[in-house]
């Protein structure tokens, strides 16, 4: 349960649509069951009224649909950002990707979201209907007479138990109270593959990357991926490759795509979210962040518009390549 | 697909003594393009050249590779070469295979074996070679110099010999700068005003010359050849070119009581001023912060005694707009404030002082009329500290201090000491040092004098505290070498305050896109080869903007300044290096990734209407590459996420193509 | 220990780089208890760069420093010599292994010359 | 275990100003190395995307090098600068991947530097040639 209701949202959204403040609202739309909600634009106070839902899935970041949804609206629109989402539509704003003033940005608290395929671990298959209700969901299936109760906290996001921020950075009207930057464990994940061998690392990410199938989910979602045309579309770029061909080309999309992130990369987990076949792919992200925030010093991409990224930066005192390797064997 | 032509040099036995360049030739011939391939003792010759131009010529080639030495040394005759037989010169690429291959490797299996290989990879880069054509732009052919000091003054008088015209701007009512300020210059002891102020009077008489004297740049846009540069002509309140400079208004002014900031505030001077008697324009300025008229509407005194009538109360900023070809920055330099160094009491105490201030005291045009007189009680000082490298040689607290070695306090602490001693024998005077650096045509040779014929007391330590107690200074310092700690009762201190850059100086690189380093001192575009010009083509630097450095090394550094920027106002048009990136405005997505990597300042972004196959427009902000500013390093492109910046000459497809040949 | 390990733990312990110092003697210059030492603040640094540790260990000069911090304050490297001389009295004690002082022991020694300062640093090193 | 006399592949991409001009300084004063390494030449290190080192591993590549002028005395003011970051980002998730770090190096090499050089392409392909054929990274097709 979120600390903020649904209906609190609808009234604001509401109340801004009616003041022409306003012309229309980004958000999060209903989907056939609880758990499929959908980015939506909503046009109307109607529209809201029946369409509109905050719930524990409303994980999608909004930030990356302004790039498209901004620049047509006669006048502004309204979009609700989470906290992790402030640092993405910060991190579009420095790289120039719609116009801050077409936006109202109204920030939303948020107590992390609900991963669906942890509730299918824990309830089954079948599941018809989500509700929660102080911070624990109850879910009807069709195979159990009563509703299933599940804490919220046993089926959060990953990214969620390990959420960096609470804090809004960016907004023009705050509900409820903001949070603080949170110490997290976040880089857990990326030490203990780290401290493998070559080998089992080499075997870990074989056995992850070779689930691949190139849908290019985590490319479409991702709010850093903002390219005209990327170069694995681009017949001209020399590295065109739609479906991958074989078990080089499923890393090299990968590193590719988590190279050209590298440092606008706000951490936002969205490629994980979305990717159907449960690869961790913020692991390749977190992975590029530990490592800039370990050679270049502390860094989040978003945390303030216009930050230089560390990858258009330099010090004349940088690490060498060949000292990265030297530090971690005496570290380890 | 292109007609290639391959043509393998044996030179001599260079090549062919460790490479079967037959069957080097043999080889290339059925690689993809290639329509024509031999071999030749000498390609580089006259007849090796021919030979070439005939098989182009007989082949129709659209590009050619030759197989020989290493670029570095024969690119340009071949290009040459092909563009003498009609084809474009950058269709030519070269296989490196003696330096890198013949050179390098004993057998000839192997060699050849490379040799082909380093063929494949060329004859494939050739393939996706486009024909190139260096831009052009077109040159203003005026100079903007930004200060008027002497390194400004030395540039400007330059370029103006060279006929060129030239516009000086400097903030200050007068041109001159800190040389102005100064007694006499070491080691020749000549007088600073005399030799600079005749060329002061120069840039004021040079028909090539324009002086925007209390003025500052504002703005600039454009590019080498081609600066758009905003000027703010601050309101002086007086008519520069109706005022006679007769100084009537400057003696009936009844505000008399503002700090002379000419003298470092160790007098004062009127409302109405002109800062001193030798300044160029020789106009007055009203100090707007200071006039009773400006502020209250209340006096007027010095229209009525102008009889030019060059007053105006009215007077506004101006803002002139001018086209330039080249800029050179000249903004020069300020000592540090010693506001943080409690422990020389320089805040609490009149008679610790800067040596800047030291030379005003010391000046016959100074507030003392050139008396040495303590600034507390005005009388003669008998025992003088100098205390080097104050602020310099600091890397404790960025803030308090340089990291830097100020270059110039070592030779002027001397001069000052020996000064003191020729016209005050009775002085003690004691100079704390922490090295003495004296490299310089006689500088060596003047501290010595000092020290040895005029008595000066040399003392390797440093000052650690100055406590003014009654009407003296308790210094306390360390005598390094006697390895005791001295305490000596001062009449005056004196501290060679380090130097840092002009504060003007930071937003002017930001104007200039020009780089500075984390001093603020411009950053040159080569430390060693390219010491005048900034990495930003078409803007110089002159003088102490790039680093510390006394009067000679300034006028010198004006001067390759000046010969720079005549060199490129000489050409009627730029021809760049057609090797340059370009931007794919259809894929670019704006994201200004690129433009800060680079070091030149040459990407621009601009919001451009698209029309899309829909039949809708779309208005997007794109990268735009200035060819004339681009210097082609690619950096911009490995920025760019989506690849719509390439390089050409070394494009994306080109570079994957050489690495598909060279791993086939 | 030879010299170098000593070497190696003043620098360890104190966290100093002797290397950094460009011999201005502005410590010596500035060093309200000069004349009461036998080697001076400039000496302290340039003697442990070269590690002649043993000669300062046995110096009273070690007791001779105020700790009132002005070398640190006004070096303009930053290469903090009092540090050094704290390192050094640390390494001195250690070497006197259970021997040395405790904060008992004090009291009796006080005498009324003496700086506060240096009073509640010594309670500060022997009370722990 | 096929150790037989592997002759590593080694893609070299060495910048116009300073590292390919050593490598022509080595050939001038006949210091030998293997002819495995193929110098690509490039205005400048920054120019190298981590496309081509991929691309190379993919083609066959055993070993990746990239040389750039010293830090500080790049002909284009900060490029190498910009270069170390990127192939330390890059050697770093290669690694993380579990290729082995060995097969990618980056070194600073001036136009005077004959010497070095050539002493950096015999360590570097001897270090290669101990780790065998690139199977990690390679693309079976092209072979």
């Amino acid at each position: 349960m979120q600390v903020i209701t649904r209906e609190q949202l609808i009234e604001k959204a509401v109340s801004l649509l009616a003041a022409n403040t306003v012309s229309c609202v980004l958000g999060w739309s209903r989907g056939e069951f609880d758990y499929d909600v959908s980015p939506a634009v909503f046009r109307s106070e109607e529209e809201v009224r029946r369409n509109f839902v905050w719930n524990d899935f409303c994980g999608a970041n909004m930030s990356k649909y302004l790039i498209s949804k901004a620049s047509g609206v006669d006048g502004k629109i309204l979009v609700f950002l989470k906290p992790c989402d402030t640092y993405s539509f910060n991190q579009l704003l420095t790289e120039h990707k719609f116009d801050r003033e077409k936006v109202y940005v109204v920030a939303v608290p948020c107590d992390g979201m609900a991963d669906f395929r942890l509730i299918k671990k824990v309830c089954g298959e079948g599941i018809i209907s989500i509700d929660s209700e102080d911070a624990i969901l109850k879910v009807k299936t069709l195979y159990s007479d009563s509703p299933i109760s599940v804490p919220l906290t046993d089926v959060l996001a990953e990214r969620c138990k390990n959420c960096k921020s609470k804090k809004h950075v960016a907004y023009d009207e705050l509900l409820g109270e903001d949070g603080n930057v949170l110490e997290s464990g976040r880089f857990d994940e990326v030490k203990k593959l780290e401290a493998m061998t070559a080998e089992e690392r080499f075997e870990f990410w074989q056995n992850e990357l070779s689930r691949c199938i190139r849908c290019n989910a985590c490319r479409d979602v991702c709010p850093a991926c903002t390219c005209e045309k990327c170069v694995f579309n681009n017949p001209s770029s020399g590295v065109e490759n739609k479906a991958a061909a074989n078990s080089f080309e499923e890393k090299l999309f990968h590193i590719i795509r988590a190279f050209h992130v590298a440092g606008r990369c706000t951490d936002c987990g969205e490629c994980s979210r979305v990717c159907p076949q449960n690869i961790p792919l913020h692991l390749l992200n977190r992975k590029f962040i530990k490592d800039i925030n370990e050679f270049y010093g502390e860094y989040q991409a978003g945390e303030e518009i216009g930050l230089r990224a560390p990858l258009t930066d330099y010090t004349t005192e940088d690490i060498e390549p060949c000292e990265i390797f030297h530090r971690r064997d005496t570290d380890a | 697909m292109q007609r290639i032509g391959v043509f393998v040099c044996w030179c001599g036995s260079n090549i062919a003594g460790t490479v079967d360049v037959k069957a080097v030739a043999e080889a290339l011939k059925n690689e993809p393009g290639v329509v024509f391939s031999t071999n030749y003792q000498y390609m580089c010759s006259q007849a090796g050249q021919d030979m070439i131009k005939a098989a182009i010529a007989g082949h129709k080639l659209g590009g050619i590779v030759v197989c020989s030495c290493s670029p570095r040394m024969h690119e340009a005759t071949f290009r040459k070469t092909a563009s003498q037989a009609g084809i474009n010169p950058y269709m030519v690429e070269i296989a490196n295979i003696r330096e890198q291959c013949s050179w390098v490797h004993k057998d000839m299996a192997t060699g050849t074996e490379k040799a082909i290989i380093l063929g494949k990879a060329a004859v494939a880069k050739v393939n996706l070679n486009t024909p190139l054509t260096p831009g052009e732009s077109p040159v203003t052919k005026r100079a903007l110099v930004i200060g008027g000091g002497i390194a400004g003054i030395q540039t400007a008088l330059d370029i103006a010999d060279a006929g060129f015209p030239v516009d000086i701007v400097e903030t200050k009512p007068t041109i001159g700068g800190k040389m102005a300020q100064l007694d006499k210059t070491f080691p020749t002891l000549d007088c600073a005003a005399c030799i600079l102020t005749p060329k002061m009077v120069e840039v004021a008489q040079h028909e090539n010359i324009r002086i925007f004297s209390y003025s500052e740049v504002s703005e600039i846009k454009g590019f080498v050849g081609n600066f758009d540069v905003t000027i703010k002509r601050k309101a002086r309140y007086v008519k520069e070119d109706i005022c006679t400079g007769c100084g009537a208004c400057v003696e009936k002014c009844p505000m008399k009581k503002i700090p002379n900031e000419f003298n470092l505030g160790m007098d004062n001077r009127s409302a109405v001023y002109i800062p001193f008697a030798q300044a160029v324009p020789k106009v007055a300025t009203i100090d707007p912060n200071a006039c009773n008229m400006l502020k209250n509407g209340r006096c007027g005194i010095c229209a009525k005694v102008c009889t030019a009538g060059a007053i105006d109360y009215t007077q506004k900023d101006e803002y002139i707009e001018e086209k330039y070809g080249a800029i050179v920055a000249a903004t020069g330099f300020n000592p540090i404030s010693m506001d943080k160094f409690d422990e020389f009491a320089y805040s609490q105490s009149k008679d610790v002082i800067t040596s800047l201030e030291f030379e005003r005291l010391t000046n016959a045009a100074g507030p003392t009329a050139g008396k040495l007189l303590r600034p507390s009680d005005g009388k003669h000082p008998h025992t003088i500290v100098f205390v080097q490298c104050v602020g310099s040689r600091c890397s404790a607290c960025t803030e308090k201090g340089k990291e830097y070695c100020s270059k110039i306090c070592c030779m002027y602490t001397a001069k000052h000491a020996m000064l003191t001693r020729d016209k005050y024998p009775d002085t003690e005077v004691y100079v704390f040092y922490i090295d003495v650096r004296t490299p310089g045509k006689n500088f060596d040779e003047f501290y010595r004098r000092a020290v040895e014929e005029y008595g000066v007391n040399y003392i390797k330590g440093m000052v650690g505290k100055v406590t003014p107690e009654g009407s003296k200074l308790k210094v306390q310092a360390s005598d390094l070498i006697a390895n005791k700690q001295l305490h000596i009762d001062a009449d005056l201190v004196v501290l060679a305050a380090a130097i840092e850059p002009d504060k003007s100086a930071r937003p002017l690189a930001t104007m200039l896109t020009a780089s500075m380093d984390t001093n603020d001192f411009f950053t040159e575009a080569h430390p060693k080869l390219r010491p005048v010009e900034s990495p930003t083509a078409g803007v110089f630097l002159s003088g102490t903007c790039q680093g510390p450095k006394d009067i000679p090394e300034t006028v010198s550094q004006a001067g390759a300044a000046a010969s720079k920027v005549i060199g490129l106002l000489a050409k009627d048009k730029l021809t760049g290096n057609p090797c340059i990136a370009k931007s794919d405005e259809w894929m670019c997505n704006g994201c200004s990734s690129c433009g800060k990597v680079c070091a030149y300042g040459a990407i621009t972004y601009e919001e451009k209407e698209f029309r899309l196959p829909d039949r809708t427009t779309k208005i997007r902000r794109v990268a735009s590459v200035n060819p004339a500013v681009c210097q082609g390093c690619g950096a911009c492109t490995v920025t760019c996420p989506s690849g719509a910046m390439d390089l050409n000459g070394f494009t994306t497809t080109q570079i994957m193509a050489e690495v598909d040949a060279i791993c086939k | 220990m030879n010299n170098k390990n000593l070497r190696e733990e003043v620098l360890r312990i104190s966290g100093v780089n002797p290397k950094k110092c460009m011999r201005c003697g502005k410590c010596s210059a500035t060093c309200p208890a000069y004349d009461e030492m036998e080697y001076h603040p400039h000496q302290f640094v340039y003697m442990v760069e070269s590690g002649d540790i043993s000669s300062l260990l046995d110096s009273e000069s070690l007791y001779r420093c105020l700790s009132c911090f002005a070398c640190i304050d006004r070096c303009p490297r930053n290469v903090e010599p009092a540090k050094l001389v704290e390192a050094i009295r640390l390494s001195k004690i250690r070497k006197q292994g259970a021997n040395h002082m405790t904060a008992n022991d004090v009291p009796a020694l006080l005498d009324e010359d003496m700086p506060q300062q240096a009073i509640v640093s010594a309670f500060r090193k022997y009370s722990k | 275990m096929q150790m037989k006399e592997h002759k590593p592949l080694i893609v070299a991409f060495c910048c116009n100003w300073c590292s390919y001009a050593g490598a022509d300084l080595a050939g001038n004063n006949r210091l030998n190395y293997p002819a495995e390494v193929k110098v690509i030449r490039v205005p400048c290190s920054c120019r190298v995307n981590p496309m081509f080192v991929l691309r190379a591993f993919q083609r066959g590549a055993d070993g990746v090098i990239i040389c750039g002028c010293h830090p500080g005395d790049c002909h284009y003011v900060s490029g190498n600068y910009y270069t170390r970051r990127r192939m330390a980002m890059l050697f770093s998730m290669l690694d993380y991947l579990g290729i082995e770090k060995e097969r990618t190096r980056i070194e600073w090499v001036s136009a005077a530097e004959g010497a070095k050089f050539a002493a950096t392409m015999n360590d570097f392909v001897e270090t290669v040639a101990k780790l065998g054929e690139n199977k990690r990274l390679e693309d079976l097709r092209c072979k």
